[in-house]
C-alpha cells in the first residue's frame, strides 16, 4: 500500500479541511452581517467590565494591532505586495500629530486629517520610484524606508531626535467621551476607526479597485492587458494602507502623548506582518483574529497562572535560569508563530479562495507547483464527469446572443482600415526578430498570422499590445499611432488580446474575470468606490449586466460564480475571450486560440471566431492549426525569420511556394 | 511487461485526477495515450515518474514496485521523462543541459561523451547550439533538447508528453520520425499527444482517456479506424472543408 | 474526516477560550486593596518596581530592584504593622512597552509609591499619568536634564544628579585635572548618551579645549571603525564616549587596537563589569568612567559598606550601579509609609516635604522640582580588570 | 571592507537559498549568531583563556583552522536541522512563500531567544586570540593581521563556493533545481537532498563569517545576528539576489559604502545612506547589480 502517501493525503485534509473557514464561505451575507453585528456588540459591551489593563491591552497592542493588520492587509493580502516597512506608516502618523499638536499648538482633531494625509504621501513617496520592483526587491526596500523613517526620527532635531516628542496633546472630548489618560475611549475610537477601515476595504473589495488588485496580485501582466492601470492601482493600495497606517499613528500618539524613535522599530512591521499572515491573507475575519491573537497573547503570558510551572519546565529545557515567563515569551510567541505556520500554513481564518488554492496545491518533489489546472479543472467540472467518450465543449454559444450595446457601439466606430503595421522592426540586442513587416487589417476581417516557430508572431502581438516597444517603425490604430504607449493605453485605445497559455486570473470567478476588462471602460476609483458615488453605483450595474450578457455571448453563462481555475480548458479560453472583448476593444487579437483543443472544441471555436466577427469586431489570429485557419481567416499573413514572405487569401496563401518550403512542409498539414 | 499500472488513483487535495488507471507497456513498444485536455494524461505519466503521490493502486517497473519511489530514483532504474512544456534550464547551455540528463547515471565522462554524441547524431542542430543558454532556443529545438536530455539517461522506457505542442506542421512531422526512430534503436517509449492522428500513426497500441478512466484500448491501428474516436480526436486539425465548422458563411 | 472536523471545532474553541482568558485573567486581582489599616493587624504594601528586568540594559534594573529588595527585607525584619512588598513590571526600558505596564499599577491601590522608572525615556512616557494619580515617584537612575521641566509634575523625584551634573564634573575633572588640549567626543544617539555628550561638549568647548572631533556610532552595530579612524587621525589627547557600557567597552576596544592610546573617559552608562567584558581585559585598561553615584563595596567604611554586606548575602552578588540609589529611594518611602502615610496623597506629600535625608548614596535632599540637591561626581578608573574608585571630581580636580 | 567581507559570506547563505527556495531564510542571521557561540565555545574547548596571549604561528593557524571547522559545522547543520523541522513540512505542502517568509521570522526569534535564555543577555567577550598587528600603511589606513584574514578568508570562501557550484556535479544540481526543480527531479536530482545542501553551504559559510565575526570583534551575544543579517540580505540584493558573486560584489560594495557614508555622513546617518544606494541601484537595475538567478548568469 502506498502508505506514505496516505498519511500525506491524510495530513492535508486535517491541515486543509476547516469546518470554521468553510463554514464561513457558505454563509450568506445576510448571515455574515449579522455575526459581524454580534462581534461588534461584545467588542462594544464587554470592556467596560474589565480592568483597566485589559482595556489598556485592548486598545494598544490588541486594538492598534488590529487596525495596522487591515492596512497591510490591502498592501499585502489584497494587491500582494510584500511591504516589510509597514511601521514607518505608523510613525509618520504618529509624528505628524505629535509636532502640530507640540511646536505649532494645533488641536488634536485639527491633527488628524494632517496625520492621514501626510502618511498617505509618504505611502505615495515611497511608491512612487519602487512599485516598479516586484515581490522580493520590493519588501528589501520597504524595509529600508522604514529603517530610513525611523533614522531620521532620531537625528532630526526638530523630531526630538532620540529623545522622542512629549506633551502630545490627547483629542478634545467628544460626544461626552472624555480622552485623558483612561484607555477606554480611546479603545473606543480605535474600534470605530477599525470599523471605518472594514467599511472602507470591503467596498473597495467589491469595486473595480479591488479586482484590479486582486488582477494585479494574481496575473500583473494580465492585468495590464485587460487595461488596468497597475502603476496607478498600485499606488492607490500603498497610499490607502499607508493612510490606515498614519489614522492607527494618530491614534497611538494623542493617547500615550509621548513617542520616541524606538517605538517604531522594525520588528514592529514584521509583527504586523505575522498577524495579517497567521491571520489569513486577504481575510478581513483572518486579519482580525490574527491581529488579536498577536496582540493579546503575549500580554497573557506575561501574567499566565501558568507562567511559573512554564518557566520551570522551559529553564530546564534550555538551561537557563530564568525567573518569570516574561523572558520566554518572545521565545514562546517565536515557536508558536512556526508551529502555527506548519500546522496551518493558510492563516487562521483564511479567505476562501487562498485556502482553495492551498487545497489543490501541494505534491510531493516539486517546490511549491501547482496542480495541472486543466486535470483539475476536468475533474471539477459537473457536467463532464459521467459522459464516456466523446467530449462535447459546455455549449456552443446561441446565435441570438449579441453583444452588449456599449461594446458593439465600440466597435461599430472603427476606421475601415483598423489596424496598419508599417514597416516594423524589432530587435533584441543583435538578433532581428522581426523585420520591416507591415500589414494591414480591414474592419470586421479574420486576419491570420501564421509562420513556424520562432518566426516572430508573439513578437509582433507583444509590439502591438505594448510590451515590447517595436525598434522601429509604426503602428496605427484607427487613424492614430499607438506606436509607445503603454498596455494598458493600448488597451483602451481599443486593443484586446488573449495569451498563448491561458492567463485568466485564476481565484476569481468567471464573472469577476470578465468584469477586470469591463472596468476598462470605467472610470470609478478609490474615492468614488469608498463614498459609494452615483458614478460607481451606476457602473457597477451596468458593468455587471454587460459582463453576464459576455459570459452568454461565448455560451459559459453557467459558469458565472465557479473560479476560473475550475473552468474546463475550452471554458477557460471563451472566458479568456470574453474577457478581452469586455474591454470594448475594435481589434481582438487571439494568440494561438486552438491550441491544446480537441477538433470538436475547434468546431466550436470557429464558430464563436466569426460570430465575434459578424458582430462587428475585427480579429487578427496566430495559429499553427493550418486547418482551422484556411476554414476561418479572410486574409492570412505569413511570418518567417521576423519577415512577412506571404499576405493574402487564405487559399492563395497555402498555395504559395515558399510558404510550403518555409512553414508547411510536403504536403503533411495534418 | 516493462510497465504495468493496476487501478491508480490519483488526487490532487479533494479532486481525483486518476479515477483507476491501468495499462500496460511491454518492452520495444511505442505506447501512446491519447485524450482531450484534462483527461489525466500527463498526470498519468507525472505519476509514473513518481512527481506525483498515488492514492491507491499499483505501478510496477520491470516487474518492481515503484509506488512511493522519488523520481530520482526511478532516473537510475532507467525511467526517463520529457515533461509538457519541455522544462529546458534557460540559464544552462545545451551541453550542460544535455549533461543534467545524465547526472544520475555512472560511468563517468567517456559514458556522457558516447552518449552526446548518440544524441547529436539524432538531432544534429544541437551539436550547433551546443553553447547557446537553453532558453534562447527556439520552441523546436527546445524539444529536441528536452528529448535528447531524456536519452541522455540511458532510459529503458522514455515517457514523451506532448511533444508536438507549439511545433509548426514541418516540425512536428519531424519530431515524430525522430521518435519512430529512437525506438527502432530500442528504446521503449510512452507517448501522450494532443495531435491524436500523428501518435496513432507512430504507436503500437493506444489508451483513450477520458476525465481521469481509460475508456478504450486497442491497437493504434484499430483506434485510428474507428468512428467514434475519429469523431472525437481524430482529423488533429479542421479540414478545410470540415462541414461542421463552416456554421454561417463569412 | 467527521472527527477531524470535530477536533478542529473543538481545537478552535479552545484557542478562543485562551484568548478570551487573556483578557480576562486579570480583572479579578484589581481588586485586592487589603490596605485598609487596621488596629494592630498587619497590613502589605507594596512599592512598585518599573524599569528593565529584561531587555538590552536589563543590569541596571536588576541592580535597582535588588537595592529595594534589601531595604524591603530589612523594614520586614524589624518587624512592626506594615509588610512590605515588591510588585514588578518590566519594561524592557522600552517606552513603548512602558504605557501598557502603567495600566497595570497605576489602578492598582495596594501600591503606594513606583520606584523607577529607570530610564529617562520610559519616564517622559509615563509622568503625566503618575501625576494625574498622585502617584509618587523616585526614580533611581533617570538623569535627563530636561525631564522635570519638560513635564512638570510633582510626583516626580530622582536620587541621582542629573546628566548636566554629571558633565559639570566632567568638564571640572577634565580641565583642571587633565588638561588636554584636544579632545574627541563620540556618542550613540541615544537620548541618554546623547544628552550627556551634548552637555560635555558645551563645557569643555567653553573651557577653551578643541573639541571639533566629533562623531555618533550605531549602538546596534559592532563596528565602530569610522570613528575610530576619526579619532585616530585628529591626533587627541582624550576620547570622550557618552552611551552604554556594551559600546563603550568595545569603542575603548577598537580604539586601543587601532593604537589610539589617548585618555579615555565615558559617563555612569558605562559604570558597569560589562565594560570590562566587553573591551576584553587589555583593552579597557586604564579608562576612566564618571558616576554621580557612589558604588557600595564591603571594604569602604560605614553605611555603604554595611550596605554592600547586607547586599551581598541577600542577593549573592556584589551592588552594582544605582543599586545604592534603589536601596535609598525604597527607604524613604518605606520610612514614609511606617511614619502613618499610608495613601498615596499622604505619601506623596510626606516626599515633598521630606527635608533632608541621610541616605547610604549621599544626603538626599529634593529640589521644588524633584531634582536631589547633592552634585558629587565620582570618577572611577578600569585597573586590573577591575573598577575602583579614585574619589569624588570636586577634590580630584583640586588636588 | 571588513564589515562588507563578512556581509558578503552571510549575504552567501541567503542568495543560495534564495536562488533555490525563492525564500528569504529570515533565520540565516541567527544561524550567523550561533556559528559566533560555537566559535566561542571552541575557542573555550581548546582551553584559551582570557588571560592567555594571542597565539602566532602554526598554533593559530591551527587554533582558527579548529575553530573555523567547528562554527561551520554547528551553523551548517543547524541550518539543515531549520530546514527539516521549519521549512520541509510547508514546501511538501506548497505553502504560500509569505507563510514561510513568516515561519522563519518565528525561528529568528525562538532562536534569539533560547540563546538569551541560555547565556544571558549580556555580551560574552572573546579571548584574544588573533594579535591585532599592524602589518604597513596604505593610503593612510592601517593595514592590520585581523581584518585581512577576515577579507582574505572571506574572499576564498566565496570563490570556493562559486566554483563548487559551477563545475560540480551537485553544483549543476542546485542550479537545475533553482531553475526548475521538478524537471531537476526528472534528471536523476534528489530535490530534498538538493535543498539540504544549499542549506548546509549556507550555514557552513555563516559560520565560517560567525568565526571570522568572533575573532575581529570579540564578543558574542542573542541578538548579534540581527543587523548583520539584515545588512547581509541587503548586500544579497544589492548585488542581484540568487546570484554567487552578486552577493560577493554587493557585500563588498555595502561595507564599503557605509564607511564612506558614515564618513562622509556622520554614523548616525549610515543606514539611511546605505538603503539610499540600494533603492537608487534598484532603480537603475531591478534586479540588482548582477542581475538574479543562480543559474542564468553563468557563474
Amino acid at each position: 500500500m502506498p502508505t506514505r502517501a496516505r498519511a500525506l493525503d491524510f495530513r492535508r485534509r486535517i491541515a486543509v479541511v476547516d469546518p470554521v473557514a468553510r463554514l464561513w464561505g457558505r454563509l450568506p451575507v445576510r448571515a455574515k452581517v449579522v455575526v459581524g453585528a454580534a462581534v461588534l456588540a461584545v467588542a462594544i459591551a464587554w470592556p467596560p467590565h474589565l480592568s483597566r489593563y485589559s482595556q489598556a491591552v485592548l486598545f494598544f497592542p490588541v486594538g492598534v494591532y488590529i487596525l495596522l493588520a487591515l492596512g497591510l492587509n490591502i498592501v499585502v493580502g489584497s494587491a500582494g505586495l510584500l511591504d516589510l516597512g509597514y511601521v514607518a506608516f505608523f510613525a509618520v502618523g504618529a509624528y505628524t500629530t505629535a509636532v502640530l499638536t507640540t511646536t505649532h499648538g494645533w488641536t488634536a482633531w485639527e491633527a488628524l486629517p494632517f496625520a492621514v494625509i501626510f502618511a498617505m504621501v509618504a505611502g505615495v513617496v515611497l511608491g512612487a520610484p519602487t512599485l516598479r520592483l516586484r515581490g522580493d526587491y520590493l519588501a528589501i526596500v520597504t524595509l529600508g524606508f522604514g529603517e530610513i523613517v525611523r533614522i531620521v526620527a532620531q537625528n532630526s532635531g526638530s523630531l526630538g531626535e532620540a529623545r522622542g516628542i512629549t506633551g502630545i496633546a490627547h483629542p478634545g472630548s467628544v460626544a461626552g467621551a472624555e480622552f485623558r489618560l483612561l484607555p477606554l475611549p480611546y479603545y473606543y475610537l480605535t474600534l470605530a476607526a477599525i470599523g471605518l477601515a472594514v467599511v472602507i476595504i470591503v467596498r473597495l473589495g467589491h469595486s473595480r479597485v479591488g479586482r484590479a488588485w486582486s488582477a494585479i496580485r494574481e496575473d500583473e501582466d494580465a492585468a495590464e492587458a485587460m487595461g488596468v492601470h497597475t502603476f496607478t492601482m498600485k499606488l492607490w493600495a500603498f497610499a490607502m494602507g499607508s493612510s490606515i497606517g498614519g489614522l492607527a499613528g494618530w491614534i497611538f500618539a494623542s493617547k500615550v502623548g509621548f513617542i520616541n524613535p524606538d517605538n517604531f522599530p522594525f520588528f514592529f512591521s514584521v509583527i504586523i506582518l505575522a498577524a495579517v499572515v497567521l491571520g489569513g491573507m486577504g481575510s478581513i475575519p483572518g486579519v482580525i483574529a490574527g491581529a488579536f491573537a498577536i496582540g493579546a497573547l503575549p500580554e497573557y503570558l506575561r501574567d499566565a497562572a501558568a507562567g511559573e510551572w512554564l518557566t520551570a519546565r522551559l529553564n530546564s529545557l534550555t538551561g537557563g535560569e530564568v525567573r518569570t515567563i516574561t523572558e520566554y515569551r518572545v521565545l514562546l510567541f517565536g515557536a508558536s508563530l512556526v508551529a502555527m505556520m506548519v500546522f496551518r500554513p493558510q492563516g487562521l481564518l483564511p479567505s476562501r479562495r487562498r485556502a482553495a488554492e492551498l487545497a489543490d496545491a501541494a505534491p510531493e518533489h516539486s517546490l511549491a507547483a501547482a496542480p495541472e489546472a486543466a486535470v483539475v479543472a476536468a475533474a471539477t467540472a459537473p457536467a463532464a464527469a459521467a459522459e464516456p467518450v466523446v467530449v462535447e465543449a459546455t455549449g456552443a454559444a446561441p446565435d441570438e446572443v449579441e453583444l452588449p450595446a456599449a461594446i458593439a457601439d465600440v466597435a461599430a466606430t472603427a476606421a475601415d482600415v483598423v489596424l496598419d503595421l508599417n514597416d516594423l522592426t524589432m530587435r533584441f540586442g543583435g538578433v532581428v526578430a522581426l523585420s520591416e513587416v507591415s500589414i494591414s487589417v480591414d474592419r470586421s476581417q479574420i486576419f491570420g498570422i501564421i509562420g513556424p516557430n520562432g518566426a516572430g508572431k508573439t513578437t509582433l502581438f507583444n509590439c502591438i499590445t505594448g510590451v515590447f516597444h517595436p525598434t522601429s517603425g509604426d503602428i496605427v490604430l484607427n487613424g492614430r499611432s499607438i506606436v509607445g504607449k503603454k498596455p494598458h493605453l493600448i488597451t483602451e485605445a481599443g486593443i484586446a488580446r488573449t495569451f498563448q497559455n491561458i492567463r485568466l486570473f485564476p481565484e476569481l470567478t468567471a464573472l469577476e474575470n470578465v468584469l477586470v476588462g469591463v472596468d476598462a471602460r470605467h472610470g470609478t476609483s478609490v474615492p468614488g468606490a469608498v463614498l459609494g458615488l452615483p458614478r460607481h453605483r451606476r457602473e457597477e450595474r451596468d458593468g455587471r449586466r454587460e459582463a453576464e450578457r459576455l459570459l452568454a455571448y461565448v455560451g459559459i453563462q453557467g459558469r458565472a460564480g465557479d473560479a476560473a481555475r475550475n473552468l474546463s480548458y475550452g471554458d477557460q479560453r471563451r472566458l479568456e475571450i470574453a474577457r478581452a472583448i469586455a474591454t470594448g476593444p475594435s481589434i481582438l487579437l487571439l494568440d494561438e486560440p486552438a491550441a491544446g483543443m480537441n477538433p470538436t472544441e475547434k468546431r466550436a471555436l470557429i464558430r464563436l471566431i466569426r460570430q465575434i466577427r459578424d458582430s462587428g469586431l475585427t480579429v487578427v489570429l496566430i495559429e499553427h492549426d493550418m486547418g482551422l485557419v484556411m476554414n476561418v481567416c479572410d486574409r492570412v499573413a505569413v511570418l518567417d525569420f521576423g519577415q512577412k514572405i506571404a499576405d493574402g487569401p487564405p487559399a492563395e496563401v497555402q498555395a504559395d511556394e515558399r510558404v510550403i518550403e518555409a512553414y508547411l512542409g510536403v504536403a503533411d498539414a495534418s | 511487461m516493462l510497465l504495468e499500472l493496476s487501478d491508480v488513483r490519483v488526487h490532487y487535495g479533494k479532486v481525483e485526477a486518476l479515477r483507476g488507471i491501468s495499462l500496460t507497456v511491454d518492452e520495444g513498444e511505442i505506447v501512446t495515450l491519447i485524450g482531450g485536455n484534462g483527461a489525466g494524461k500527463s498526470t498519468t505519466l507525472k505519476t509514473i515518474s513518481g512527481l506525483r503521490p498515488v492514492t491507491s493502486g499499483t505501478i510496477h517497473f520491470e516487474g518492481r514496485s515503484v509506488v512511493d519511489t522519488p523520481a530520482h530514483k526511478l532516473v537510475e532504474r532507467g525511467l526517463s521523462h520529457a515533461p509538457e512544456g519541455r522544462g529546458i534550464f534557460p540559464g544552462m547551455t545545451v551541453v550542460e543541459n544535455l549533461e543534467m540528463g545524465a547526472y544520475a547515471r555512472k560511468g563517468g565522462r567517456s559514458m556522457v561523451t558516447a552518449e552526446l554524441d548518440r544524441v547529436y547524431g539524432l538531432f544534429p542542430r544541437l551539436l550547433e547550439r551546443r553553447s547557446q543558454p537553453g532558453g534562447t532556443l527556439s520552441g523546436g529545438e527546445q524539444q529536441m533538447l528536452a528529448i535528447g536530455r531524456a536519452l541522455m539517461a540511458g532510459p529503458k522506457l522514455l515517457l514523451l508528453d506532448e511533444p508536438s505542442m507549439g511545433l509548426a506542421p514541418m516540425l512536428v512531422a519531424q519530431i515524430f520520425d525522430i521518435i519512430t526512430e529512437i525506438n527502432r534503436q530500442g528504446t521503449t517509449i510512452l507517448l501522450v499527444e494532443q495531435n491524436a492522428a500523428q501518435a496513432l500513426r507512430r504507436a503500437h497500441r493506444a489508451y483513450v482517456l477520458e476525465t481521469g478512466r481509460i475508456v478504450r484500448s486497442d491497437t493504434a491501428a484499430a483506434l485510428l479506424d474507428d468512428e467514434s474516436v475519429k469523431a472525437a480526436y481524430l482529423g488533429g486539425d479542421i479540414s478545410p472543408d470540415d462541414p461542421e465548422a463552416s456554421g454561417t458563411p463569412g | 474526516m467527521p472527527r477531524n472536523g470535530l477536533r478542529r471545532i473543538v481545537l478552535v474553541l479552545m484557542a478562543a477560550t485562551l484568548v478570551l482568558a487573556a483578557c480576562g485573567s486579570d480583572s479579578n486581582d484589581t481588586g485586592t486593596t487589603d490596605t485598609t489599616a487596621g488596629g494592630g493587624k498587619k497590613t502589605t504594601v507594596n512599592l512598585a518596581f518599573v524599569g528593565p528586568l529584561t531587555g538590552p540594559n536589563a543590569n541596571l534594573g536588576i541592580n535597582i530592584r535588588d537595592g529595594m529588595q534589601v531595604a524591603v527585607e530589612e523594614a520586614n525584619m524589624k518587624g512592626g504593622d506594615i509588610t512590605f512588598a515588591i510588585k514588578e513590571f518590566d519594561t524592557q526600558g522600552d517606552p513603548a512597552q512602558a504605557p501598557g505596564q502603567k495600566d497595570k499599577y497605576i489602578p492598582d491601590e495596594s501600591i503606594l509609591a513606583v520606584v523607577g522608572p529607570t530610564f529617562s525615556g520610559e519616564t517622559r512616557a509615563v509622568l503625566p499619568d503618575l501625576n494625574e494619580a498622585k502617584l509618587v515617584m523616585i526614580s533611581a537612575s533617570a538623569t535627563n536634564v530636561a525631564l522635570p521641566t519638560d513635564i512638570p509634575s510633582d510626583v516626580f523625584h530622582r536620587v541621582i544628579p542629573d546628566d548636566g551634573v554629571q558633565a559639570a564634573g566632567i568638564a571640572d575633572y577634565v580641565t583642571k585635572k587633565l588638561k588636554p588640549k584636544k579632545i574627541a567626543l563620540v556618542h550613540d544617539n541615544t537620548d541618554y548618551g546623547k544628552g550627556l555628550w551634548e552637555g560635555v561638549v558645551k563645557l569643555l568647548g567653553d573651557a577653551g579645549i578643541d573639541t571639533s572631533t566629533q562623531d555618533a556610532i550605531d549602538p546596534k552595530s559592532q563596528d565602530y571603525s569610522v570613528a575610530v579612524n576619526k579619532v585616530k587621525a585628529a591626533k587627541v589627547d582624550m576620547v570622550f564616549y557618552g552611551g552604554y557600557y556594551n559600546e563603550a567597552g568595545r569603542f575603548k576596544k577598537q580604539l586601543a587596537d587601532a593604537g589610539v592610546k589617548s585618555t579615555f573617559i565615558s559617563g555612569d552608562g558605562s559604570l558597569d563589569p560589562g565594560f570590562v567584558v566587553s573591551s576584553g581585559a587589555p583593552g579597557g585598561e586604564g579608562a576612566l568612567l564618571t558616576c554621580p553615584c557612589r558604588l557600595a563595596t564591603p571594604d569602604i567604611a560605614g553605611a555603604p559598606g554595611d550596605f554592600a554586606k547586607k547586599y551581598a548575602e541577600i542577593v549573592k552578588k556584589e551592588p552594582g550601579t544605582y543599586s545604592s540609589e534603589g536601596y535609598d529611594a525604597a527607604n524613604i518611602l518605606i520610612k514614609g509609609i511606617n511614619e502613618g502615610n499610608t495613601t498615596r496623597e499622604k505619601l506623596l506629600a510626606y516626599v515633598e516635604g521630606l527635608g533632608s535625608y541621610e541616605g547610604i548614596s549621599k544626603t538626599i535632599e529634593f529640589e521644588k522640582n524633584g531634582n536631589v540637591k547633592a552634585g558629587d561626581v565620582f570618577v572611577y578608573e578600569v585597573k586590573g580588570g577591575k573598577i575602583t574608585e579614585l574619589g569624588k571630581t570636586s577634590e580630584l580636580a583640586a588636588g | 571592507m571588513t564589515a562588507g567581507a563578512i556581509y558578503a559570506l552571510i549575504a552567501l547563505g541567503y542568495t543560495l537559498v534564495y536562488g533555490v527556495l525563492r525564500l528569504i531564510n529570515f533565520a540565516h542571521s541567527e544561524i550567523f549568531m550561533i556559528g559566533i557561540f560555537a566559535s566561542l565555545f571552541a575557542i573555550d574547548g581548546l582551553g584559551i583563556d582570557v588571560t592567555d596571549s594571542p597565539k602566532t604561528g602554526l598554533t593559530l593557524a591551527l587554533t582558527l583552522g579548529a575553530v573555523m571547522v567547528v562554527a561551520m559545522l554547528t551553523s551548517g547543520f543547524l541550518a539543515v536541522a531549520i530546514e527539516r523541522i521549519a521549512y520541509r513540512p510547508l514546501r511538501r505542502r506548497g505553502a504560500p512563500r509569505l507563510a514561510a517568509l513568516i515561519t522563519a521570522i518565528g525561528v529568528s526569534l525562538f532562536l534569539q531567544e533560547l540563546f538569551a535564555a541560555r547565556y544571558g543577555r549580556e555580551f560574552l567577550g572573546f579571548p584574544r586570540v588573533l594579535e591585532k598587528r599592524k602589518l604597513f600603511t596604505f593610503q593612510g589606513a592601517d593595514v592590520r593581521s585581523d581584518k585581512v584574514l577576515v577579507i582574505v578568508a572571506a574572499v576564498v570562501l566565496a570563490l570556493a563556493l562559486e566554483r563548487f557550484v559551477a563545475r560540480s556535479r551537485l553544483g549543476r544540481g542546485i542550479r537545475a533545481t533553482a531553475q526548475d526543480a521538478e524537471t531537476a527531479a526528472l534528471m536523476g536530482v534528489n530535490i530534498d537532498r538538493v535543498v539540504m545542501l544549499t542549506f548546509f553551504l549556507g550555514g557552513v559559510l555563516a559560520g565560517a563569517a560567525g568565526t571570522l565575526y568572533g575573532v575581529f570583534f570579540e564578543s558574542a551575544r542573542y541578538d548579534i545576528g540581527f543587523l548583520p543579517g539584515i545588512k547581509a540580505f541587503t548586500a544579497a540584493v544589492l548585488g542581484g539576489i540568487g546570484n554567487i558573486r552578486g552577493a560577493l560584489l554587493g557585500g563588498i560594495l555595502l561595507g564599503l559604502l557605509e564607511k564612506w557614508g558614515a564618513t562622509v555622513l556622520g554614523g548616525e546617518w549610515t543606514d539611511v545612506f546605505a538603503f539610499t544606494v540600494l533603492v537608487v541601484v534598484l532603480m537603475f537595475r531591478p534586479t540588482g547589480l548582477l542581475g538574479e538567478s543562480l543559474g542564468r548568469s553563468r557563474a
